[in-house]
């Protein structure tokens, strides 16, 4: 399973960021948070972008797993990182196998937009009820560790890079095997593979459901290192919109792309917002037509070039 | 009985809005396949234009009828140029990329677009009131109205009966079906696809940009103002049927009405109620109530 | 425009050379405050900007030594301050990853301001955590210092409770028949904080009108209230309450007065204020109207030494009258200033802190006792008047004015706001 | 079941589409080890005809058995797994993948039941089973190719081999020849007919060129209009009035253009 190259360059990437971590300024780990807690969405939509799939609405499981990690805190006062992440990355998963057979015979364009409604509504309900904070949302308290209160933001962020590699080495395995395979191949060809003996439902049903999970996943992550959840920046359609952005600006090429792919989506905007506050939207804009436009591929092609031409390959 | 009524009112008035909107980037849709994003932004402009020059020409002395040859003329200008360049600039090149794609690179036209007009236009609202203080009010269902709002609809109307018209009665009307009815159809009748899409595309701006010039005297023109409004025209859109003006009338008078309905007598549910609709249509006729014809490709 | 990017250039070279040379020196001879407010979005132009004016007013005259006694020392405890200003849009998570970067990445020395209690609200536990010493300027939400003792937080103005408990009393004197009354506010702390304690103060001193049923509660920034002015129309009350405030504030009002709403039903504006300079001969007359605090068109005429410096520079500079967002952000950069000056300019944010807590001090306009939370709240006087637009000046102004101290609106140290006012108000000095 | 039983039985099949009768009164026996041609002009109900027995169209009325078992309700996937497979007139090919691929899946599919499909597909034994289907097809020098970029008669010869890794022991191919060039057309066929001869399998297939069916085939079916006017050994078949009248003549004259 971890033989391949891809696998044994996550494994020693994810060693190597964790023990930089430990000396990096708070600013650069907390970039990697974000980015990390984010790429798990990415790997997600990665999987179901290969598979011809884009959904316009996966904030709802980003969402979700926010606002369980808000909730389970709020009402019952669960601080746990574990319980969190796999409260947030279950109930995702389970409202997503359950969508799952609806959305699994939707495409293209209404695929996009019945994700977009489902979300809307979410977020049409929470904005409007004050239990669920509304407009505001929550603040969340500090994560802890097995009962233990961490001093700093490094034990989470070593969890996050953590669970950002396991992710990764199982998508990875997960894309080698026939289930997997079945990427491109539904993508070409819905007919040939049920002719094949495969259900391309049965097929998007298990992408949809994993890519759901690592969304929520991503979204009790994303809470966790944010320290707060809010309807605008969680539900709301433009961040369905901006996990898509990073998608295409990462590159379906490799489970390592959504990593690099988030964190230069981080750093982009943080510079953005840094420089030129009235105008970032206009340069993240740009970034992703440009991306569109000119590097297909994403970020991630443009890497494979790069070392195409060292390895001679 | 006041209540219906009055809900009766502000829900058509909502629906009018809606309607001119979601007009035009149903027939973008119809005829080119694209889910323009950036539709927002063609709202946002038309709304900031009016409302700066209508300020502008009040400002000067002028009498304020002139707004609502501004507005026209905000209408115009903006679906004109923006449409124009988008298509030119953009959407081109695009034309053999996935349609999912497409929709993609709008958003982000649509992120640049909505700062542009920060840049442009700063960030204090704008207040275009002249025409609707014009108009003056009129008491109905025991409440007060004013005029401008009540205008909308007789807009609204025009627009579809206009759009009816030029479909249904005029030659051009009919090359647009064969190419909205299957694409490669109309290339094989010798039509200049390329010309009909620009003009096509200029259009949905034009009706976009109208939406939000009609609209401005009645709300303060501020940032973001182009974010809710496509949501919401998406969601009319999928409910009527994607690239259907039938469609479109019909989704916007069930959501107008049923938004009108939760703000009067449920507040809670008013944000809810759309989606849920566009949900449920999505699930249960995802072609939308009024779905185009579409021909049969084995 | 474009003035603005090439102040923002120089300011960050100079930061950047700042941080390069910090390390060594003890007494800082610079400090960097960091400024957040409305700088894009609807709220921006009647509320962001005045309140960024005021604060940069009042820095650079630190600076540069030149506001009036007592506080006519040059700089911040000797250091000269450069103010960084931030965008407060796009929601409560975006600010809190901006917050961490200004601090952890940015390293600025103090954070002053927010407008939006969304915004405070998500931000109070990140500052504890980051232990960053941070005064909140305007926003309003009474949770921040109730739901949790803060050590590094303060907010120098009243909060939701002042407004409201006030904006009650005065409609009990004015209108002493009212039977019934509704209200319309955004979906977020501020707005739903505002109504609770409207209407709970009023359920308590003027138990025989109703509150209607069908309570308004569009989001924020919606700018577009066609049905719910319809629905209010048609509500019994004769009475509405609102806590709008920018862009949403004046849509309403316009929305609102081209259907005659106010012709009908008394409008109760809680941050009404701004519109008051901006809206000119638009705005209605007879509006209660409140600028969430002494401030802005209530105080213009105190004629004390602060207040006219502060009003006829403001004038001087930006061409109008100062409304009450560039008041409160002018408080809260001057109460950063105390601060300075007592702990020194390369003080801890402990020591911030604690030259902070608990302190009373004489401001532009009124008196601040940092006396609730700990120590980290303050307590002001709190007025409303009625607008009537002076046809010889051509300007607004508010008559009827009315003020109640700070004791008699806000509930003592210790007790939660809806306890208080539920618990029938003990305690109020009035 | 004896093995002279019919392996595919077909029953008063009909169906329609609205007032359009595209299948009538179709009543088949085929045995096994059978090479039958489906012949019949365009729009005859050829291909309806296929797409029913592989399950891609519901029969209105009518039932289809398959080695005793009813198909009429299932899936096509579940056709496929009970031993039926179909190639294609457009050939239905994974076109942004490589040859190698296109058929790796194919026989991972084949190969796997549920649960296997989370194991890493490409393993040593498939590799195997790989090689060997590119040698019988005679694909070897295509294997790295992207589809999109092979001439047709590839991507017919990867459509067919595709279709055959499951191992059917009914194959139904699609006009197989259609898009390849006179001179290729026998070579073609040779490849594609000993490969199915060693696995024994049954084969309908559906072709416009006489050539093709006199030499391949022991048995046609002609249709007209939706209904089968001749069933008989080739030779009779093409010398038979009505087929001359009803099939081949339209179709000479349509071949023209």
């Amino acid at each position: 399973m971890l033989e391949d190259k891809t696998s044994k360059f996550v494994l020693f990437g994810g060693v190597l960021i964790i023990l930089a971590g430990a000396f990096a300024p708070n600013w650069i780990v907390n970039q990697f948070m974000f980015g990390f807690s984010r790429a798990l969405a990415i790997v997600g939509l990665m999987v179901l972008w290969r598979t011809g799939l884009v959904s316009f609405g996966h904030a709802f499981y980003f969402g979700l797993g926010a606002y369980a990690v808000a909730i389970l805190d709020i009402q019952l006062g669960v601080t746990d990182v574990f319980l969190r992440l796999l409260a947030g990355a279950l109930v995702a998963g389970l409202a997503g196998f359950l969508l799952g057979f609806i959305l699994r015979n939707y495409r293209d364009i209404f695929f996009a937009m019945l994700n977009t409604a489902i979300s809307m509504v979410l977020f049409g309900i929470v904005v409007k009820t004050e239990s669920l904070g509304s407009t505001d949302g929550f603040a969340i308290s500090m994560s802890t560790i097995f009962g233990l209160a961490p001093e700093t933001k490094y034990p989470l962020f070593v969890i996050i890079t953590s669970v950002g590699v396991i992710a990764a080495l199982l998508v990875n395995y997960y894309l080698k095997t026939t289930y997997g395979r079945l990427t491109t191949a539904i993508r070409d060809n819905e007919i040939r593979v049920e002719y094949l003996g495969f259900s391309v439902a049965h097929a998007i049903h298990l992408k949809y459901t994993i890519s759901t999970i690592l969304a929520g996943g991503a979204g009790a992550l994303m809470a966790m290192s944010l320290g707060q959840v809010d309807p605008e920046s969680m539900i709301n359609w433009t961040v369905s919109g901006e996990l898509v952005f990073v998608t295409i600006l990462s590159g379906p090429g490799n489970v390592i792309a959504p990593f690099i792919g988030s964190l230069v989506f981080e750093v982009l905007r943080t510079y953005a917002f840094e420089l030129a506050p009235q105008a970032w939207q206009l340069i993240m804009g740009a970034t992703f037509l440009t991306i569109i436009f000119f590097l297909p591929g994403g970020i991630w092609s443009l890497l494979e070039k790069l070392g195409g031409r060292k390895n001679g390959k | 009985m006041e209540t219906f009524l009055t809900i009766l009112l502000d829900g058509l008035q909502f629906s009018s809005y809606l309607f001119i909107v979601s007009a035009g980037l149903t027939i973008i849709f119809g005829v080119m396949k694209i889910l323009n994003v950036a539709h927002g932004s063609f709202y946002a402009w038309g709304a900031y234009t009016a409302a700066f020059f209508i300020g502008k020409f009040s400002d000067m002395g002028m009498p304020d009828a002139m707004g609502f040859l501004i507005i026209i003329a905000a209408a115009i200008v903006v679906g004109l140029i923006l449409g124009f360049v988008i298509e030119q600039g953009i959407l081109k090149y695009m034309y053999h990329r996935d349609e999912v794609l497409i929709v993609l690179a709008t958003f982000g036209l649509f992120l640049v677009l909505e700062d542009i007009i920060l840049i442009a236009f700063g960030t204090d609202p704008y207040f275009a009131y002249q025409p609707m203080a014009l108009l003056d009010s009129v008491e109905l269902g025991g409440i007060i109205r004013d005029v401008y709002g009540l205008t909308l609809i007789a807009v609204a109307a025009l627009v579809a009966l206009g759009c009816w018209y030029l479909l249904n009665k005029t030659k051009w009307g009919t090359l647009l079906k064969a190419v909205i009815y299957d694409r490669e159809m109309g290339i094989s009748m010798g039509i200049n696809v390329p010309l009909v899409y620009t003009l096509t595309f200029i259009g949905g701006a034009i009706l976009g940009g109208l939406g939000g010039a009609y609209i401005a005297p009645t709300i303060s023109v501020a940032p973001g103002l182009g974010t809710e409004v496509i949501v919401l025209s998406f969601a009319v859109v999928v409910v009527g049927g994607m690239g259907s003006i039938a469609g479109a009338a019909i989704g916007s008078i069930i959501i107008g009405i049923l938004r009108a309905l939760a703000v009067h007598e449920l507040p809670q549910v008013e944000l809810f109620v759309v989606f849920a609709v566009m949900a449920v249509v999505l699930v249960f006729r995802p072609e939308g109530l009024f779905a185009p014809a579409k021909p049969r490709k084995i | 425009m474009k003035h603005n990017y090439l102040a923002r250039a120089v300011g960050l070279a100079a930061i950047s050379a700042m941080t390069l040379g910090a390390g060594s020196a003890l007494a800082k001879d610079a400090i960097t405050i960091a400024v957040p407010s409305f700088l894009t979005g609807g709220a921006a132009g009647p509320f962001g900007i005045p309140a960024m004016n005021g604060a940069k007013m009042v820095a650079d005259a630190i600076n540069a030594g030149k506001l009036p006694a007592p506080y006519d020392s040059k700089g911040f405890g000797g250091a000269t301050a450069t103010i960084e200003a931030i965008d407060e849009g796009g929601g409560a998570t975006k600010q809190v990853a901006e917050y961490r970067n200004l601090v952890e990445k940015r390293g600025v020395d103090a954070v002053v301001g927010y407008i939006s209690s969304g915004n405070c609200q998500a931000l109070a536990p990140i500052a504890e955590e980051l232990k960053q010493f941070t005064i909140f300027a305007t926003c309003g939400t009474p949770r921040i210092f109730e739901e949790a003792p803060r050590k590094y937080v303060f907010r120098t103005m009243g909060h939701a409770t002042a407004d409201n408990v006030a904006a009650a009393m005065y409609v009990k004197e004015k209108y002493p028949d009212l039977k019934g009354y509704t209200g319309i506010n955004q979906n977020y702390a501020w707005g739903q904080d505002s109504w609770r304690d409207f209407d709970l103060t009023l359920k308590q001193i003027m138990p025989n009108s109703m509150a209607s049923d069908k309570t308004q509660f569009p989001k924020i920034f919606a700018g577009q209230y066609g049905s719910e002015i319809s629905a209010m129309s048609l509500d019994k009350a004769d009475l509405i309450h609102t806590s709008f405030w920018g862009g949403d504030l004046e849509a309403f009002i316009f929305q609102g007065n081209a259907r005659g709403l106010f012709k009908k039903k008394i409008g109760v504006f809680t941050v009404g204020g701004t519109a008051a300079y901006r809206l000119g001969k638009k705005l209605p007359d007879g509006l209660v109207l409140g600028a969430r605090g002494p401030y802005g068109i209530l105080v213009r005429d105190r004629d004390s030494a602060l207040n006219q410096w502060f009003v006829n520079t403001y004038k001087n500079l930006y061409g109008t009258y100062p409304s009450g967002p560039a008041y409160q952000y002018g408080q809260a950069i001057l109460a950063a200033k105390i601060a300075y000056d007592k702990a020194g300019s390369d003080a801890s944010d402990e020591a911030l802190g604690d030259a902070l807590r608990g302190i009373t001090f004489e401001s532009f306009s009124t008196t601040v006792e940092m006396s609730l939370g700990g120590g980290h709240q303050a307590v002001t006087e709190n007025g409303y008047g009625i607008t009537k637009y002076d046809d010889e000046n051509g300007e607004n102004v508010v008559t009827d004015v009315k003020f109640y101290p700070g004791s008699c609106i806000m509930p003592p140290e210790g007790v939660n706001s809806v306890d208080w006012i539920k618990g029938g108000m003990k305690g109020a000095k009035c | 079941m004896g093995n002279n039983a019919p392996i595919l039985e077909v029953r008063d099949l009909l169906k329609t589409f609205g007032a359009v009768v595209a299948a009538k009164d179709i009543n088949v026996d085929i045995s096994r080890g059978e090479v039958v041609g489906i012949i019949g002009a365009n729009g005859a109900g050829k291909t309806c005809f296929v797409n029913m027995v592989t399950g891609y169209l519901a029969p209105t009325e009518g039932s289809i058995k398959f080695e005793g078992k009813e198909l009429v309700g299932l899936e096509t996937r579940k056709i496929t797994h009970s031993g039926i497979s179909r190639s294609f007139q457009v050939s239905q090919v994974f076109h942004s993948m490589t040859v190698a691929e296109n058929l790796m899946i194919s026989i991972a599919i084949a190969n796997n039941t549920a649960f296997d499909a989370l194991r890493l597909m490409d393993t040593p034994e498939l590799r195997q089973q790989l090689d060997a289907v590119l040698a019988r097809y005679k694909l070897e020098a295509h294997r790295d190719s992207t589809v999109s970029a092979l001439a047709q008669g590839v991507r017919k010869l990867l459509d067919i081999a595709m279709a055959v890794v499951s191992r059917p022991r009914i194959l139904l191919l699609d006009e197989p020849t259609s898009g390849i060039s006179v001179e290729e057309k026998f070579d073609f066929m040779d490849i594609v007919m000993d490969a199915l001869k060693e696995d024994g399998v049954t084969v309908l297939f559906v072709e416009h060129d006489m050539e093709i069916v006199a030499r391949y085939v022991s048995r046609v079916l002609a249709f007209y209009q939706g209904e089968i006017i001749a069933d008989m050994p080739p030779k009779k078949a093409l010398s038979d009035k009505k087929v001359q009248e009803f099939v081949i003549g339209k179709e000479h004259h349509k071949r023209k253009k």
